[in-house]
């Protein structure tokens, strides 16, 4: 079963939901090791994407969806996030081009570019704390998870788990990107937050392919 | 947490209203996006600046717009970048038709915002150069950081590039010497309280009753090292050796010493740090020629206060001499 | 206790030694007995004004000697008033041949010792004359009283006495004029934090986390009312009614706003506080033709702000305008 | 026993010493109803005064000594206190003129004077809250014990227990000088940082004149 539109403004629904409820606890480990404000620049930024989704046409595609939340998140975000999880999913709206649906193929194109997006503008590598710490094991895992052959959904659960793995394992961590790189050895012991918002995202992306 | 506030939410709108209704000789104010202008922008001719980043620290970036500084600021939600919309409606407010300078403090989320409102700017056909801010000695500018951050030293590239594009300066001039001010300035803080974020409601950090932070970021971001409480003196010591060393500054040497309130440092301390930092100074034959003492970088409420030194020529001197009409820094009218 | 200071008993030699290093350019300093007068002090031929009380209320005094505004400031230990001889030292030092106009926020600390040091200097021949300053709404002005209090409606009588004496007016003409800027001008604070005394080393009251103390004096006196925490606009509307019916402002009166930081509030508080009561006074017909944002009158690091509002006319107006050139107020040259 | 110069000095002495031991304590009553500065106006006075002390010629009469401290508690304390107590000590002095001992009647109108100084500078009543209801009563007092034929010890001690109990009695005032005048019915409960202090100078009058 391919995922089509209204997988992609569920999934943003969800989005909205879960950035809300976890506005606090993003704060509290920006606090931490940053400045305090990602669960608050994330909330306005989804809060403002919810809205627009208003606007969008009856027969938009995923691609159409996906860049609503991209232009939305970067004119509303601001910091650090902004730019990043604007240009994931502009990347990702590219990705999948018009398509009406999306399938295995699509889903893990879409992720790989999400990741290639944030990576191109922040130029963090792997194991440098921060969010890319989050996407790239879910991009591995889709990834494998398609070659194995595994649903839409599947692939999105795997993505999901691998994403929150991989945010739990920024926590031994030193930071060499964003504000926590200031900190030296007092990260270690926090988990990065932009990591774990974009395992919320995936977690959401997930559970509402599966119809949760 | 006690603020003079109403909606969290509407600090920053509110705040700039006020700012409106304080200085319209000054300047005018764009509410949706929100940035604010000198009065009489664009100026024809002349080189527009344009700075931004998150609120707090007032009275940078705003209280810096005015003729001799800055045409344009941007101000992001409390401790948080703007977005790239402002900050190109900003800079085709200010675009007097030779170009815009954009001063950006160095983290990634000002140098990314400012980027893509640089792109967008560009795209309109605006002459747009960026101009990295990144005084704080306290961060070790090495590949393993994000790059040493932009504090107090800002206000002097902003007051420095301001004259030079009043004088008629063109953008590669007024970009040059945005540089080299950026090349020649270091700074340093000290957090004695942490400061409270409206939208948070909780201290941005904790410090015991015998702490402090040294080596602070102006987003409350911590610093080198915590240590035990201690009298001024040895403070300033502390903090202004890296300064010193980094540059290095030299025995002969001129320069502007700054001192810098994080906002909630009664005056008094403001300079008695001065006093000890201009001794320090004196001891290695470093002459203070220009100065400046006050609230201009700030962190909300925080107690504490950064030291800023920087190298000064003839041309530099000039420059900072000239005149500004802003709400924070006016002379020379 | 949390401080940038050294023996909190050289809290205020060290920050007049700061001062001095900060500003040879504007001001002398005498370090025994303690005064700053203005550099080029006494100007023959201009009547002097001398103001000072306890320190802790910076740049109130200090910050505002220079060309324009006071010719000397006494700073007595923290919020305790000078004795008189430094008093007596300053009314010599800038003492031009045609008198010498002390001013003096009322309290009987300050108010008995400026007394005495005037007895002795007319004792040597001066010419004084006193302006007591009790612009403070939240005190009672009874007989059951000592008075209205002196806050931040002097920093608006320094400016403009000294720009009265500046362009020349004789010491009747400058001390009638400060007389009409005090029975013009009225304020009302609001604190949400104590401050701490250096010497005391503790806070001077305490405000529970909801509680604020609105009508509170400068030096951490308790005010009108201690009332629970309130958005900003409600706490604006609190104390400047008081302001408006004291006098009474009335519909088409120009004023000046001034909107006073106690020291340790954030600057984007201080315009969103300035927003409100423009708008109130806006509504009442009343037009806010100056204005001053900042801290000018402060409390060391309390948190709160104070409003104040000066009827103008088109003398006082022309005297505010005139050119100042001070640490903490500049403008015209 | 008349009372000379070395009981002068003994009393300025045994002042400095009380003083300083009760400086946090008139800095806390101070700072309950005043500005918190009492105790360190009052013993910075003190310590300048027995400073100067060094200063006075063998042959200073009572009087002299009076003069050193008046003058030296003007030009040191500020704030209220200083001009107040300095006129004390200036009245004070004057009342004794230049006798080299003080009999009965020599230290009522010591005290008197210096009471009558407090009244002229500060123009404080009876009930005021001030330090003129520490002095009052002792003067009162002062004056009963003399007429009855007590010896300077007695009456120094009979002004010392008027002024303690009067410091105690400014305690359910409301204030109507001083700062404390600003607080109204909040000054309730709170005794008197200048009646307190004036009690423990006469305390010190009387201990050292008891040779204690
Ligand atoms: N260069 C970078 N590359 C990838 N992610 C980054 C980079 N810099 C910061 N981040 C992410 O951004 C998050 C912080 O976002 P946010 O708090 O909204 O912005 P800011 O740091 O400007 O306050 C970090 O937790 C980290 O995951
Ligand atoms: N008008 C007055 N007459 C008599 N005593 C006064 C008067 N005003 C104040 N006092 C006394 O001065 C004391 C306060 O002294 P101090 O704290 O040293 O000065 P300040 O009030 O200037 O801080 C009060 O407790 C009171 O006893
Ligand atoms: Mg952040
Ligand atoms: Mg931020
Ligand atoms: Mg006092
Ligand atoms: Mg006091």
């Amino acid at each position: 079963m391919a995922l089509d539109t209204a997988w992609v403004t569920a999934w943003i629904n969800r989005s909205t939901e879960v950035i809300s409820e976890n506005r606090v606890a993003l704060i509290t480990l920006d606090r931490d090791i940053g400045d305090g404000d990602h669960g608050e620049n994330m909330d306005r930024g989804f809060q403002a994407v919810s809205t627009k989704l208003d606007t969008l046409s009856p027969d938009a595609t995923p691609g159409d969806a996906l860049k609503l939340v991209a232009t939305t998140l970067i004119s509303t975000v601001g910091g650090a996030a902004g730019p990043l999880y604007g240009t994931a999913y502009l990347k990702a709206a590219a990705a999948v081009g018009s398509a009406p649906e999306l399938d295995g193929a699509a889903i893990v194109a879409l992720l790989t570019a999400a990741r290639d997006g944030i990576v191109l503008r922040g130029k963090a590598e792997s194991g440098d704390k921060t969010m890319v710490d989050a996407w790239t094991p879910a991009v591995e895992a889709a990834e494998i998870a398609q070659q194995a052959g595994s649903s839409e959904v599947e692939i999105l659960a795997a993505a999901a788990d691998a994403a929150e793995a991989g945010a739990v394992a920024t926590e031994p961590l030193v930071a060499r990107k964003g504000r926590a790189s200031y900190l030296g050895e007092r990260a270690i012991g926090h988990r990065d937050p932009g990591a774990q918002s974009s395992a919320l995202l995936l977690r959401a992306a997930a559970d509402t392919a599966a119809g949760e | 947490m006690k603020k003079l506030i109403n909606d969290p939410k509407n600090v920053v709108n509110e705040a700039v209203a006020g700012f409106e209704a304080a200085h319209p000789d000054l300047v005018r104010v764009s509410h949706d996006p929100i940035y604010i202008v000198r009065a009489d922008a664009p100026v024809k001719g002349k080189v527009g600046i344009v700075s931004g980043g998150g609120s707090g620290h007032e009275p940078l970036h705003g209280g810096f717009v005015g003729s001799g500084m800055l045409d344009a600021a941007v101000p992001g939600p409390v401790f948080t970048s703007p977005t790239p919309d402002p900050i190109l409606a900003a800079t085709q407010a200010v675009d007097g038709g030779v170009g815009v300078l954009h001063i950006v403090k160095n983290y990634t989320g000002d140098v990314l915002n400012f980027e893509t409102a640089a792109d967008l700017a560009a795209a309109e056909g605006i002459d747009v150069r960026s101009v990295i801010v990144d005084d704080d000695v306290a961060v070790k500018d090495s590949l393993y950081t994000a790059g040493r951050r932009g504090v107090a030293g800002t206000v002097l590239v902003e007051k420095i590039a301001g004259a030079a594009a009043e004088r008629g300066d063109d953008l590669d001039a007024v970009a040059a010497v945005a540089t080299k001010v950026n090349s020649q300035v270091r700074s340093m803080g000290v957090a004695l309280t942490p400061c409270v974020v409206p939208h948070a409601g909780e201290p941005s950090f904790t410090l015991a009753d015998d702490e402090i932070e040294i080596g602070i970021g102006i987003h409350g971001e911590p610093g080198r090292e915590r240590i035990r409480m201690e009298p001024a003196d040895a403070i300033v010591d502390r903090i202004l050796a890296p300064i010193i060393d980094d540059i290095p500054f030299a025995s002969g040497d001129s320069v502007l010493l700054f001192v810098n309130g994080m906002g909630g440092t009664p005056q008094v301390e403001l300079y008695i740090v001065f006093r000890r930092a201009a001794e320090v100074l004196a001891e290695k034959g470093i002459t203070v020629t220009r100065t400046l003492v006050g609230n201009f970088t700030t962190s909300l409420e925080m107690q504490g206060a950064s030291i800023t030194v920087l190298k000064l020529d003839d041309e530099l001197t000039a420059l900072w001499d000239a005149p500004v009409h802003t709400a924070a820094l006016r002379w020379g009218k």
